[in-house]
């Protein structure tokens, strides 16, 4: 029991204190057949040495990315993070405080939360940026609510082949109330009076960038917000930024975060600034303290839910600081210069694993333009799923993410040796 | 000859030093404040000079900044110095539990074996993975005694998304898609209000000023007939640190009425390893990992907030959850339980923290965790009864976990719980939860944890002794000055809020 | 009726509190002070009641402390908060190279390949470890232009030993086991005299105060006849931040005397990848890896220090040394190379640090060790420039990697070095090096390394003229009180050396 | 070159504030011959990515004991460290701190050092303790050293069986001057008047616990001093303490550090308290500050080689700092109790592994006594070198250190397990 400080002497004094016997004494209240009542199904306690076994164990079960064999994308992607970044975040004084709601001792946290948004909004070309939510997912689900708001309509498009998984989500959060509905629609003409919100992701869930004006001109005639999602922010290193949009919002695990089998990842949310009031989540804002000095404090939190309550614009609390203080870390390592050349190299790496698999036999790509991420058509008869699924078993190569019956999405980073495209590309041709 | 250094033109004769840098407190400017430098934090391999394929003009300036690896590291470093946190003191926030997080569980969430896995490889390459999260719904599935576990949810209040979203699916299911209403005392944390909104239900608050408890006579007439009612949120022990005494017969009469009790189990600290949610009547609660199971905070998250839901609700809860046909682990695939209220989020969860929870729930284990609630409820009645004479306590005792206090006592002499608040900021400690229940006027609530000791317990006691006494004699000015001793002096909010700055523009530095 | 506290026993009415705990400035006890816990900050496995067989009786009770895993962590930590260190501000103590320290380095020296390994596992079973010392002996060689590198000593004093024991051991095998003096000026660092001294060697100082360097006649007159000279050991750069002008003459004399030439490579960070000490005559010399190679200072330790050597003393360097046979890597055996001067520590050197260091010099590799230098040397030219009106400095520039200065100027005035040291710890910055050398009064040794940036030198600048200022201002009394703002005031060193108390003993507390 | 934060236009700027026109107008007094010309062998800067995985592949050529196949001991021992340990040697203000010279912003160090000299005190049942030397073998070569001045005598006795390496350095210290000499004897009534002191492991090499008292005697009589050294601490929760001693040191790695392939390690040194004066390296000594307030210096420095020069008692200067508060947060940890309970699940494992081998035809025990170390007596004709290699290639088994031709020092921990015992047990029956 390392973790309990308290000895039976001090437990007996202040019962003394309390004026009870027995520790049970303090249950009174509790209904008696809620107790547990002997032993349970449960192990009792165990040592660090015994605990690490076993852990080590399950994660020696799973084959990681490490590997250098390893091409899954599809929203989660495998950078490098420099180490200085996980020493940043590993800090008692960042990764054990709370939520900073007494800035005079939290002016760290607050203070990375405020780089955390002026990064989102450089990157994004928007002109503020929360302090992050959730995953990418539940941002678009979040973006569709505010635009829902702002335009006191509640039809939601989306526009492009949208990571399915952030789709469901945000038809999750929609089918809460009756009134709510979606289209899909690639045709930028179809958008109609009603419409809250049109939603762009860029690169595509197939990896293919995309450009925005003629939906900002059709979502301009109709009174329709422009929602861009991005998946992975690295792109943003070089694709044009979605200036146009209203929203920006999505997924930025690729700075700094590991993949984590799927969490905790990094939502970000940005947006014009004349929709601060409307937006969701945790902001941090400049000011002064009493002797004049700058400070930061968590602000605007009349939006909130711990002050408006059902009329809230999220009922979001705890968020994902950590992370975003982790991309905060990475961000200011790579810097102007670092994360293009980052963009560069992931593209790079993109067109020398293309030109590798495209010289396989029947082999094609759906989309000719990509950032890092490839949809590989492959040839009738073989079945996207099978591939991967051989691929893993025969090869213990993690080859993508089948997204259709043909297609495979398959991913390069920097990360990605010469030797790891050879493995799969040779792989891929025996299977096939 | 005079050993003086001769006046010339490099001296200036007084000088000041305009920063705040003194002894180990550092003055540390915006990250963008610094000089841009040629190179950044990173060495990367040059580019090839492949011809672009993405079908766009390449972007060619971004106007972020660049500073060197020592300067990054420097930079959050000193951030980080003004920051307290649970490793450096007592951090007393009822509702919050914020206890010891345990570095084991940080060193084994970082196993490349669970870092490097992503949520959408092959079931057969991740089976570890999935062993590790079936693990926990067993544990959570002992630990509440409610079978249906869900993983996926973010925090606290994404699992109050997902249970009640649960409680509407299950409604729709059963052919009672009517029933609009959701009760939720006033007590209540500002979530459970703003996720029944979010879910399309109409609030009826119960009112719990009088007791800080739901009573069965309040209970009852915010049931009305109870047609409409779909369900009930109620944190137990609720936020005044109190158990709710008739909760046993309160969920008889609203299961009656075909009602769902959703519990809010942000205060499960109070209970584990000794109470069982799902012996009391509970149909579906959150559990913030965050909390009761040692997560860390990370200065606001990433949390994780699994629901527990009653063997009747099972069909509904959120997908996917993790199954196991005989050796094998896998996810639910979609469809597969059409019953589902749908996804919540991407992938499977916040995965890391599934890994530091399980791991702090066998190290702790069955006895371990037993002995945890019970030191909970027993420090926060030892601060309960020591500091009942000092401040105003509106409810009896005991308490459990959490121990509620008011300012009314001090605000006689003009002195607020913010004042107290910051008057624990000078003495070096986190203040309590302030302003929060709403249920009383200026609310501190205090939850100390079971990993303090009687000394953390006795010192928090003497300064919270000590500044009652200061209120008591008057002494109103000094603590509208704290505190003078940390970081900043207290902040304008009005002026973040009148006039918002979110982010820096060089030419507004 | 009143909203005061009734007044009873439970209040008392003035209350102070003892501690000094106050903002983030946390008041720590010794561990020993705080209450014994029944179980301890770890859980281990209950033993099997195995009768033991050690022989002897089994020691009942040892006398140590026990406290719980938080409480370990807190007091650990908020030590910690008492600490100035590099990561948090600008540490320019000369002759330390208190550089960046790359997370890097600690992460690559944890890989279990590295971190879990016996140093006297089979060489077949080791050879990634050998590989990595192997390099790193190259690397030295390389940058130093001396073909004999040993890798075993623990710090540079310890490298001190080994080369000077080299030197011994050469002159014994070549038959001049007469020769028994050391020449060592008199800037040297402390280490120099008490190693040549450890080794039985009467050292015979060269006077430099005059310039700050060894001149010829100087070095002329300590050599006489040269006939008992055993050789020279000279910092170069040397420890008042100058090279050697004329190292290469007196080298010459001091080879024809037979003497062998110890470099001192503290200051190598300002040659490095610039300028080859081989080239410039050095015979032996030690590089500590925690100065010019950026493995952690540690607060003290552990550091590294590897010798290398011209090709004439190989034969005698310490053992062992990793050796290539065809593709494999082993380390010399017992007795292999005969002549060695023998074996320093146990084992094959601090590997740990090893590792870090090879890390280090192939993240900057040739093109960046180079800039290193380069920006290092540019770094103290410019402090130099920019103080030598407000502070005396004793010598001419250009400096190499450091600049000296003295109290003279302020000294008029009554304000010491000393009180110069604790007002920069009052403006926030770790001091220089003060009183090294011992060539001048009053040194203030000031090494500002390449990792610092301009905006970073330049507070330092202001911060030292608002001193200078402040000294020609006759503020004296309040330089005499500095520091206000540290963790602790000045210490009383007299009292601790007069009534030594090392250790904690219950009844003294 | 991400480590350097100058600009070329911060360098010019400097460059004209000093008055010089380019960088080597700085380095003028160099001779030219002195400078690098040109290209050297060594490789340009690399990024991290490329770094680790350089070195990545280096660790992985190593056998390293995680493998559970480990029982190599004979001076480092491998026992596991709880997490804690290794996050607060990683804190910067401990990392990257220099030694503590100035105690206003160093009382960290400095208050973990008394700590660290309290617990070494108590463990070993002495008066006062240093705060730390390079390692064990060193801090022997140093106790010999410090008798000798003490006793102003210049020989020095072995004896028992002493690890051979700690002998090599000592004798290599001694080597030093001429007139120093020693001896071995295993024989108290040996010692003579001449003698400095007497120096006895325990357990000595081959595992053996021994008590001190006829030694003692011998050096009551002879006026010489008794040194005791230790190099697996953890004994020290199970046998008695060397109280009788004049001076204990030795090594300390077992608790908090790891094997590192050889260090750094953790030296420590002993003493009573009137031979303060004679001590090598540093202490730390507590005072009061100018508020009368506790606090901590570095003290009894004119000892020290910074202050005395050539007369210091020994020429060390950074020592294991690191290592010490590695040492000191195990130490905090284990307590009393764990500590005790550390030692005692280190010689049942002993035992079990003793049991298993002896179990094996031909093999015995050279002592019958041990604590965590066996030394196995391997069958007429076989070679102990020989069968530890064939066990490290054949099954990856590293099974102990050849003492001598015919004997293994194998070492059980906490962290050995029944599998380990099993397969060693085993692999050795097969090779025999
Ligand atoms: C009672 C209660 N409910 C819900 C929440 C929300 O949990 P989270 O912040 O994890 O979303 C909190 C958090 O403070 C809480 O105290
Ligand atoms: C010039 C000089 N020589 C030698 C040393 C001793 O090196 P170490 O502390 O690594 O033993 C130092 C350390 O400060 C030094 O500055």
């Amino acid at each position: 029991m390392r973790y309990l400080p308290q000895t039976n002497a001090a437990r007996k004094e202040m019962m003394d204190s309390i004026g009870v016997k027995n520790v049970d004494d303090l249950f009174i209240q509790v209904p008696k057949k809620a107790f547990i009542k002997g032993k349970t199904n449960l192990p009792d306690h165990q040592g660090e040495l015994q605990i690490e076994r076993k852990m080590l164990a399950y994660a020696n079960q799973n084959i990681n990315a490490q590997s250098n064999r390893f091409f899954l994308g599809a929203g989660v992607y495998y950078h490098h993070v420099p180490s200085s970044v996980d020493y940043i975040i590993q800090r008692s004084e960042f990764l054990t405080a709370y939520t900073p709601y007494q800035p005079e001792i939290a002016q760290g946290t607050l203070q990375y939360l405020f780089e955390f948004q002026t990064f989102i909004a450089q990157l994004t070309g928007q002109e503020v940026a929360n302090a992050s939510l959730y995953d990418g997912a539940t941002a678009m689900a979040e973006a569709a609510l505010m635009a829902m708001r702002v335009t006191r309509r509640n039809k939601i498009c989306f526009g492009n082949d949208i990571h399915p998984q952030y789709c469901e989500v945000t038809e999750t959060y929609l089918k809460n109330n009756d009134g709510n509905s979606y289209t899909v629609t690639e045709d930028p003409s179809k958008i109609t009076d009603d419409t809250a919100c049109v939603i762009i992701q860029s690169p595509d869930f197939y990896g293919k960038p995309h450009s925005y004006s003629d939906w900002r001109k059709a979502c301009d005639e109709k009174g329709a917000l422009l929602v861009v999602v991005i998946n992975e922010i690295v792109s943003l290193g070089m694709l044009a930024p979605p200036t146009e949009a209203d929203i920006v919002c999505g997924e930025a695990q690729s700075i700094g975060v590991a993949m984590s089998y799927g969490g905790p990842h990094l939502g970000f949310f940005a947006c014009r600034e004349k929709f601060i009031r409307q937006m969701p989540g945790r902001v941090c804002g400049e000011t002064v303290d009493a002797d004049g000095n700058r400070g930061f404090v968590l602000t605007l939190s009349t939006r909130e839910q711990h002050i408006r309550r059902e009329k809230a614009t999220s009922n979001i609390c705890t968020n994902q600081g950590l992370c975003a203080l982790a991309f905060t870390v990475h961000m200011a390592l790579l810097g102007e210069n670092g994360f293009k050349q980052l963009a560069v190299l992931n593209h790079e790496r993109a067109c020398e694993l293309a030109d590798a698999l495209i010289a396989i036999d029947g082999v094609s790509l759906k989309n000719q333009h990509f950032f890092n991420e490839l949809a590989l058509q492959l040839p009738q008869g073989k079945n996207a799923g099978d591939i991967v699924q051989q691929l893993a078993d025969d090869y213990g190569i993690i080859a993508g993410y089948p997204a259709d019956d043909r297609t495979i999405l398959i991913t390069a980073t920097e990360i990605t040796t010469d030797n790891g495209i050879k493995a799969l590309a040779n792989a891929l041709q025996e299977v096939l | 000859m005079t050993n003086l250094a001769p006046l010339n033109d490099n001296i200036e004769d007084t000088m000041e030093i305009n920063d705040r840098t003194r002894g180990l407190n550092y003055d540390e400017t915006l990250l963008f404040e610094k000089e841009f430098t040629d190179t950044p934090g990173v060495d990367l391999p040059a580019a090839k000079g492949i011809k672009s394929r993405t079908g766009q003009k390449t972007r060619e300036k971004i106007g972020i900044h660049q500073v060197s690896e020592p300067q990054v590291v420097r930079h959050f470093v000193r951030l980080s110095t003004k920051n307290y946190s649970i490793d450096s003191g007592f951090f007393p926030l009822g509702s919050c539990t914020m206890k010891h997080n345990p570095r084991i569980n940080e060193k084994v969430a970082r196993l490349p074996g669970f870092a490097h896995v992503h949520p959408l490889q092959p079931a057969s390459t991740v089976q570890g993975a999935l062993a590790v999260m079936y693990e926990l719904q067993n544990w959570l599935a002992e630990l509440t005694n409610l079978p249906g576990v869900c993983l996926t949810p973010s925090a606290g209040a994404h699992g109050e998304l997902a249970g009640v979203m649960t409680i509407r699916k299950a409604h729709q299911e059963q052919g009672n898609g009517h029933k609009n209403i959701m009760l939720v005392p006033d007590s209540a944390h500002g979530t459970n209000p703003a996720t029944a909104a979010m879910c399309g239900f109409d609030i009826r608050v119960i009112p719990t000023k009088e007791t800080g408890r739901v009573t069965v006579e309040a209970f009852k007439e915010a049931l009305g007939d109870g047609k409409d009612v779909a369900g009930m949120m109620v944190t137990n022990p609720n936020t005044c640190g109190l158990f709710e005494t008739d909760i046993a017969e309160i969920v008889d009469l609203l299961h009656q009425a075909g009602g769902y009790f959703y519990c809010d189990g942000a205060n499960f600290n109070a209970l584990v390893g000794k109470i069982r949610p799902g012996d009391f009547g509970v149909d579906v609660m959150h559990i913030n990992l965050h909390k009761t199971f040692s997560t860390p905070h990370g200065g606001g998250g990433p949390g994780s907030g699994p629901i527990c839901v009653a063997e009747s609700l099972k069909p509904y809860i959120p997908s996917p959850i993790v199954v196991k046909d005989g050796d094998d682990y896998r996810l639910e695939q979609d469809g597969e339980r059409p019953t589902s209220c749908g996804r919540l989020k991407g992938y499977q969860g916040q995965f890391g923290m599934h890994v530091r929870a399980l791991t702090y729930m066998m190290s702790h284990g069955a006895d371990g965790l037993k002995q945890v609630s019970e030191d909970a409820v027993l420090n926060a009645n030892y601060i309960h009864a020591m500091l009942k004479d000092d401040f105003h306590a509106p409810f009896e005792g005991p308490v459990m976990h959490e121990a509620l206090f008011t300012e009314k006592y001090q605000k006689e002499n003009g002195v607020t719980t913010l004042d107290i608040a910051k008057g624990l900021i000078e003495y070096g400690m986190h203040p309590m939860t302030v302003y929060f229940p709403l249920v009383v006027n200026g609310a501190m609530l205090i939850e100390p944890t079971e990993t303090e000791s009687k000394e953390e317990l006795d010192r928090f006691i003497a300064v919270m002794k000590k500044l009652a006494s200061d209120a008591r004699n008057g002494e109103t000015e000094k603590f509208h000055n704290y505190p003078v001793s940390a970081p900043v002096r207290r902040l304008d909010e009005l002026k973040a809020a009148r006039e918002p700055k979110l982010r820096y523009k060089k030419d507004a530095a």
